[in-house]
């Protein structure tokens, strides 16, 4: 046993942790609250962002040296997550992209796919969103309907995607898509669309928060290049699963690191406003104990990486434990907070350090979207404890 | 003995149904809270004080219906139910406060008639803890600012709490809006440094707690029921993996829970309210519990529900969160949890 | 609405008041601590209480006349279920045979069968016990397989039966036994068997608190006379559902009534101890609240039947209810005693007041026994949810 | 970077596991509970010395094997799993505590040879409160009564914590045995007033508090696994409604759930360990919290195991009752659950 980061590991994560505060005008939470930012600048800033992290080398760390890659491996990205979320960097517009369609096209890709489509995607000149959902598919992904008929050399798509993250503002989506109703598997392939073909949609959806960062994305006879088709027909399902495995890193120490700030500005807030007590105390006491044993779980995890352990169904722990973790949080920041916990970011008398009414909403859409907890429960029971199913 | 509504009460309950179904379908309501800056439709708000709802508790001699806490908290259920927005239970605890006063002047009729609104300022501090530093009245006048005081920027008047007395304070008031993610209810931040009038004792605070306290867990109580209900139609219909979600087990006995609670806080609700309106023993208790169940019933309820929706429970497009935000927000006020927690054990003798 | 109990149920529960005040020596918690007994002279003590219960006309107070019966109703039984518990009286050892057996004798046993049984089961001169569940049967009962066969003019009966309540103290027995092999529901029997019988042994069941109140039963070839069939041979499914019913009164009162008079213990020994703070304060708080809306659905059972409603599948949430609050609160109280509060009732530093460390033991096995929650709860999703059965 | 056990480690999970499987057989140990009045075997307990169980943490010069937190933790972790009876965890802090004030003499060398029985005597009260008289030390002699003294009847000495220093005392000492339905463990009230020596400052606890924590809370997750690992067979084996229970969705997401707080536990109380060994920065905050997570964590995974195993769960044959006292009985000592999340508060300064 050993979780202590090695000279190497270390060296990379003083060096980003330099860089971090030289290149990072100003916390997230502070742009966030800046009233001169609109949606759009927002967007603007994680592009941009995006962009520098790109320039300085920390994009696609673990891919082939020829995408950007440097010989990373999970290890780094997790140190990255952990340090940028210490820094409370902006998120990169292109996660989805860089997280999921990357590594499909580095391991499922044409040679002309890979060369056409990965450096804009680093470099965030093309922001890229997933099209995997549908309103009748989704903890059931598989029962997905968008349709993809081969005309000549294109595919003719039909549908509708939904929890597009980031769909109003991307230039591409890559979907999965049938192109055989009768074969619930096999019969999905994975096709790349850019979103001004004729035929294609994008309606900005509201989310319980009154930001509009999902969309929904309409496909009515849109013709796309077969040449866009990632891997062969049929291998849309295959591809979707190997990825999505990557969708979940080590996130579990970058979560702690963001959480324990909020606990301890919650702590501030308590002081301030002359609240104390055994009954708060105890409650700040129990937040800050949880969220050790979820940096516990990162270390571990980390170090599993580093020991070469890919991630497996374990990380469905990773999710459930900050998802959980978040909603409960979050609630009871409020109740400690009391009435003025529930204004608006933009409202007087607002606290400054904590955006606490959005992050208590926000914290509904953990346990749903990238496999709810009841779905990763179903992992868990099938492919951890090997329970019957029936 | 009977647990069931007497017949003048279940007809009560069918006509604010039918009445709400007609006036505020939840598309109106959402119209009306997402578009209307002062909260509340004022020709609305008129025929709700013509149907006799704002006078519900009131006399008949200042145009009130005599009514009693039951009938409050089968209004209220009905207007938790369809979300309605407004400051319908604000008033009508501020027309109980001067009642209880023995006020039976023009103003409370004009309470009753929808033409004047006034409602309580109460919280001496944004957020909770002991730095608040409360109003004062000396000299008939009244000094300090209260913070969410319900509709404060439509009031006509307010009746201000403050340890030296209750007084009461004729517009015009300086407010700055206190937003929340609450649209149902428009909350404002008042400065006080007005002339005022004593009308009475903070004692007479009690009663009007003890109503506010049924009236706000009534309306947690409609809330819960109709997300319940929504959340039930919609494990029906939604199929994944081939069959109707509400056929797998684990969500099975989470919808049981749901049902528990929400039958659970129905029993507390009209208990209280039964206790309030026979004076019987066990009242202040009976409120204060019913108030902090509701609170934490109601979260998880309306929480649970938009977590089996999934997805699209997380849109704006849907009406659950309006329900979930509703309920996180009358956990709060009208005595928080915490404070009826308290009021309970105070209450007991503990 | 009106909860307020009519001047002819007042005018019940004063006398029984005024009669428990009378007649009861000593609180039972007070008999329990007493060093002189045992358990044979504690069931002793309950067999005395019984029967002057039954002198006393305080049993079978809602069956005909004829055995005892005074026209009361469900009102009656909640109210002397709640006074009993104020007074902290014990309980009857024959609850099961007057709960269970006595309706099931009334409803569709024969004119012989009531004259041979009810009178020495509400005298308590036999004490019968329950025969349904089995090793392989708990949850699901209609998979019993204690068989039944006619030889004659008696069954012979073989198989075993499990968590029969004072088993070792009964004389008699009242059994679901199969007599077709073929039908799961259809071929089940109701039958009476004396447990001095040839063939059935009793052997005593340890629990987990280290009573032993429940035992096991075991027929191996027991010959029982054909005439202590109660019913058709194949109708004791539907017996034993009609009566189990009955099991499930208004008890919400009874039991608030005990809650609270422990969670004003704890609140005093709290204060003894020096334990104060606003944690501490909370968590009698959210106990006590919990309790009044205990109390509340008690209130609400108990007008319903006043009003001249039958119990139905609603009684799963009382029994939902009590259960699960109940092992929450004897958590909350060891957390709040501490280590004292893990002793056993005849240590040195016991506290006197409640015996907390049993009853957190105990209340193990209220979401188990009687119908476990996940029972329960599948009965609300089906019966009153009316949600689809795959 | 690794968080599996190096070689060295892993052979000793397996040959603890082995040992206590021959030793320890769970019907041995219940056996011993049940009827050993001392509450653990001295022939046994003479075997785990020579072994270097008690000597774990001590150095070679007094008779020990020199190792860590991480060897304490996975030793402890099998006794949990055995649910062996007796004062081992007691005999290695006691040890430790001596070390750590800088005893190297024949005292330390018995307790590591199983000769001598040692144990820490802490608690001023029998219930939490603020009702507790300290125990002092003045004159060479202490005075006062100590209570849950783990295994004081047997103990050759005790080590009397008081405000004023770390103590040795001598038997006889008057025991009144204080007897809770965790029969793994005994515990003593004992009067003192008794020639004593100092032995430190009371300051020398805070490392062996941390080894406790460690220590306690790799039991606690022994406890669990093995309660979890025993459900997990029967419900693949136990059928109702003609399956095995184990294919029921409700179930199946509670123990997922069981599942994901049991290796929680795991990655809390090696972490916990690995600070300790390796004198991290954070390691007063990793053990406290490793071990208010690790109560909490395993009273409701024994706990849900009773419930998923009905009603011969609830029976004294089954063993599982024996791991869930156990569990009840471990979060309130080694610093209780409360006193573990204030130590988290105070170390990550709050």
């Amino acid at each position: 046993m050993d979780l202590r980061l090695t000279e190497q590991h270390l060296k990379f994560r003083d060096e980003l942790r330099a860089w971090l505060q030289a290149n990072l005008a100003r916390p997230w939470r502070e742009e966030l609250r800046d009233p001169k930012h609109t949606e759009d600048s927002l967007i603007q800033l994680r592009r941009d962002w995006q962009r520098k992290l790109y320039t300085a080398g920390y994009l696609g760390m673990d891919w082939p040296q020829e995408w950007g890659g440097r010989g990373a491996t999970e290890v780094e990205k997790s140190i990255f997550e952990e340090e940028s979320a210490l820094a409370d960097a902006p998120l990169i517009p292109n996660f989805l992209g860089i997280g999921l369609l990357g590594p499909a096209l580095i391991h499922h890709g044409s040679e002309a796919q890979r060369r056409r489509f990965i450096p804009p995607m680093l470099a965030a000149d093309e922001i890229w969103c997933q099209g995997f959902s549908e309103p009748g598919a989704g903890s059931d992904l598989a029962a997905l309907r968008t349709s993809a008929k081969l005309d000549g050399d294109h595919f003719v798509i039909n549908g509708q995607k939904i929890w597009t993250t980031l769909g109003p503002w991307a230039d591409w989506i890559f979907v999965l898509a049938r192109t055989d109703s009768g074969d619930r598997y096999g019969g999905i392939s994975f096709i790349l669309c850019k979103l001004d073909t004729p035929g294609i949609t994008v309606r900005r959806l509201r989310q319980i928060t009154g930001e509009s960062e999902f969309g929904e994305v309409f496909f009515e006879d849109a013709r796309v290049p077969r040449e866009n088709l990632v891997g062969q027909i049929g291998e849309g399902w295959r591809i979707a699963m190997t990825v999505l495995a990557y969708e979940r890193g080590a996130m579990s120490l970058a979560y702690a690191a963001r959480y324990e700030r909020d606990i301890r500005q919650l702590a501030i807030a308590c002081r301030e406003h002359g609240r104390g007590g055994t009954a708060v105390r105890e409650k700040l006491g129990r937040l800050f104990v949880e969220n050790e044993v979820m940096r516990a779980n990162g270390l571990r995890n980390l170090a599993n990486f580093a020991d070469g352990n890919k991630p497996g169904p374990e990380s469905s722990f990773e999710k459930i434990f900050w998802s959980e973790f978040d909603k409960r949080f979050r609630d009871v920041a409020l109740d400690l907070l009391g009435p003025g916990g529930l204004l608006e970011r933009s409202s007087a008398e607002a606290r400054a350090d904590v955006d606490w009414a959005r992050e208590f909403l926000w914290a509904r859409a953990g346990t749903i979207y990238s496999g709810s907890s009841e779905i990763q429960r179903n992992i868990i029971s099938k492919r951890v404890l090997n329970l019957p199913q029936v | 003995m009977k647990f069931e509504l007497s017949e003048d009460q279940a007809l009560l309950r069918n006509s604010t149904r039918d009445f709400l179904a007609s006036e505020w379908p939840i598309e109106q309501a959402r119209k009306v809270m997402e578009h209307d800056p002062r909260g509340y439709d004022l020709s609305a708000w008129k025929r709700l004080a013509d149907m006799g709802y704002i006078g519900l508790l009131l006399p008949p001699n200042v145009g009130g219906q005599g009514l009693g806490a039951i009938e409050l908290a089968i209004v209220l259920e009905e207007v938790g139910r369809a979300a309605m927005p407004g400051p319908f239970l604000d008033a009508v605890l501020a027309a109980a406060l001067l009642a209880a006063a023995g006020r039976q002047d023009a103003l409370v009729n004009d309470i009753a008639a929808g033409k004047t609104l006034v409602t309580i300022a109460r919280d001496d501090a944004p957020f909770c803890g002991g730095n608040a530093t409360p109003t004062r009245f000396t000299g008939n006048r009244v000094g300090g600012t209260k913070y969410f005081v319900p509709f404060a920027a439509a009031a006509d008047a307010l009746l201000v709490t403050t340890p030296d007395a209750l007084c009461l304070v004729q517009k015009p008031f300086e407010v700055i809006a206190l937003t929340t993610f609450d649209l149902a209810q428009r909350f404002g931040e008042v400065k006080l440094d007005h002339a005022a009038t004593a009308i009475g004792s903070p004692s007479l605070l009690d009663r009007v707690d003890q109503l506010a306290a049924v009236g706000a867990s009534a309306t947690l109580l409609g809330l819960m029921s109709r997300a319940l209900e929504i959340t039930l139609e919609y494990v029906q219909t939604r199929t994944a993996f081939k069959r109707p979600i509400g056929s797998f087990q684990a969500l099975q006995h989470r919808l049981a829970d749901m049902l528990l609670k929400t039958e659970s806080t129905r029993s507390a609700v009209y208990r209280a309210a039964w206790c309030v309106d026979t004076d019987a023993p066990d009242t202040a208790i009976a409120c204060a519990a019913a108030k902090a169940y509701a609170g934490d019933a109601s979260r998880l309820v309306c929480g649970e529900a938009i977590q089996m929706h999934g997805g699209i429970g997380f849109t704006w497009e849907l009406d659950l969160h309006v329900y979930f935000k509703r309920a996180k927000t009358l956990e709060q006020h009208y005595g928080s949890t915490e404070a009826q927690i308290e009021h309970t054990l105070a209450a007991a003798g503990f």
